[in-house]
């Protein structure tokens, strides 16, 4: 699975994007199993509220499944415009 | 999505010639503004694929909810300026009033539910700007 | 206040360039509308004086109540053809609500408040078009 | 003192000015007088309702004083913009 990271998710990170290996059936899952990699990404998900995940580029919620999805982005709030 | 500067001007004049039967277009241009004289350049981080995605996906919504005769978008990433056009929106109808909703409805999705990602550049260093609850919540009244 | 044509782009560049630490522009362009395919043209009457004056007061107005950087009207009178541009408003401010509720104001002021009267010109002969009461009583809101 | 007409008002008068010399202490009153004059006038300022006039351009209210002002101004609702 394509896990990638956008602005201060990446920097704190440290990479724009990686393949993950893994089993998790949520994104929420996801997001425990990379905290318990490294201190990098346990700062990166500390607070879950402060953050916006998409599903194969379609914004979702933290509790969505990840069965069938190929691309999982973690990025904080948009501030386009 | 672009990255090259673009010309509102041209732009507006091009949109307003290709809506045959409009009445009313609106623009809206986002510019770089120079925070309290310190800001030396604005970075603006995008999430390639997606961006494209999400703003045609905010377009064909203004489009279902209101009468347009014709929408645009140019979103600009990279470094930019103050004074530099960051963005622009376009709208044609018939009538004003619609033109001016799709307009506003347009920002404020872009906004918040666009991923673009803006860094401000000053002496001191970079930081990301915020979210802001104001922006969320504007797109409580859509 | 003018009879001649105008080139919209050319104006917004223009006063997009004037507006310093401006983030939001929004601009209006009125486009003569060619109901049903059967308007030849349409004839704009004004009151040479008290329109220039209504318009200044309109702005300023805009001006008391929104935080703006610069505000643009440009109306024509005489005769114009479906596609012409009738008149364009322009307004910059810091953020992007108060650029576009100051436009909004402008337009429904003008629409109402200004002495313009227009006139469609067909085959059928020349009719004088109604104020509308949508129009009035978008005042209302301001 | 200078009364103007515009837009179909103009037209059903005939003419986009003239002065007149009236002794009318309000804008109703001297629409009275317009009014028998004749028919033309009288079918200009049949519907007052339909009517709007501007003193010295500024808009006023048809009870409206004429005292020291110059210039009265009829004309149909504005459809500017």
């Amino acid at each position: 699975m394509n896990v990638l990271y956008f602005a201060w998710v990446r920097e704190r990170i440290g990479l724009p994007r990686e393949t993950v290996e893994t089993e998790a059936a949520t994104v929420a899952a996801l997001v425990e199993e990379l905290k318990a990699r490294e201190e990098r990404y346990a700062a990166a998900f500390a607070d879950i509220s402060a953050l916006r995940v998409a599903l194969d580029q379609e914004l979702a919620d933290f509790d969505a499944p990840l069965a069938g999805v190929r691309e999982v982005a973690f990025f904080p709030p948009m501030t386009g415009g | 999505m672009q990255e090259a500067p673009f010309d509102a001007g041209a732009e507006l004049n091009r949109f307003s010639a290709g809506a045959a039967g409009a009445g009313a277009v609106v623009s809206f241009s986002g510019i770089v503004r120079d925070v309290e004289g310190r800001l030396n350049a604005m970075e603006i981080e995008h999430y390639p694929g997606m961006t494209e995605r999400a703003i045609r996906d905010i377009a064909d919504q203004a489009r279902e909810r209101w009468s347009l005769l014709d929408v645009m978008v140019i979103h600009r990433f990279g470094t930019m300026r103050p004074g530099d056009q960051i963005m622009m929106v376009a709208t044609a109808s018939r009538h004003r009033v619609a033109a001016f909703e799709a307009a506003e409805f347009l920002m404020d999705y872009l906004k918040s539910r666009a991923p673009f990602w803006k860094k401000e550049v000053t002496d001191e260093g970079k930081t990301w700007v915020d979210a802001t609850q104001a922006d969320e919540e504007a797109l409580n009244r859509w």
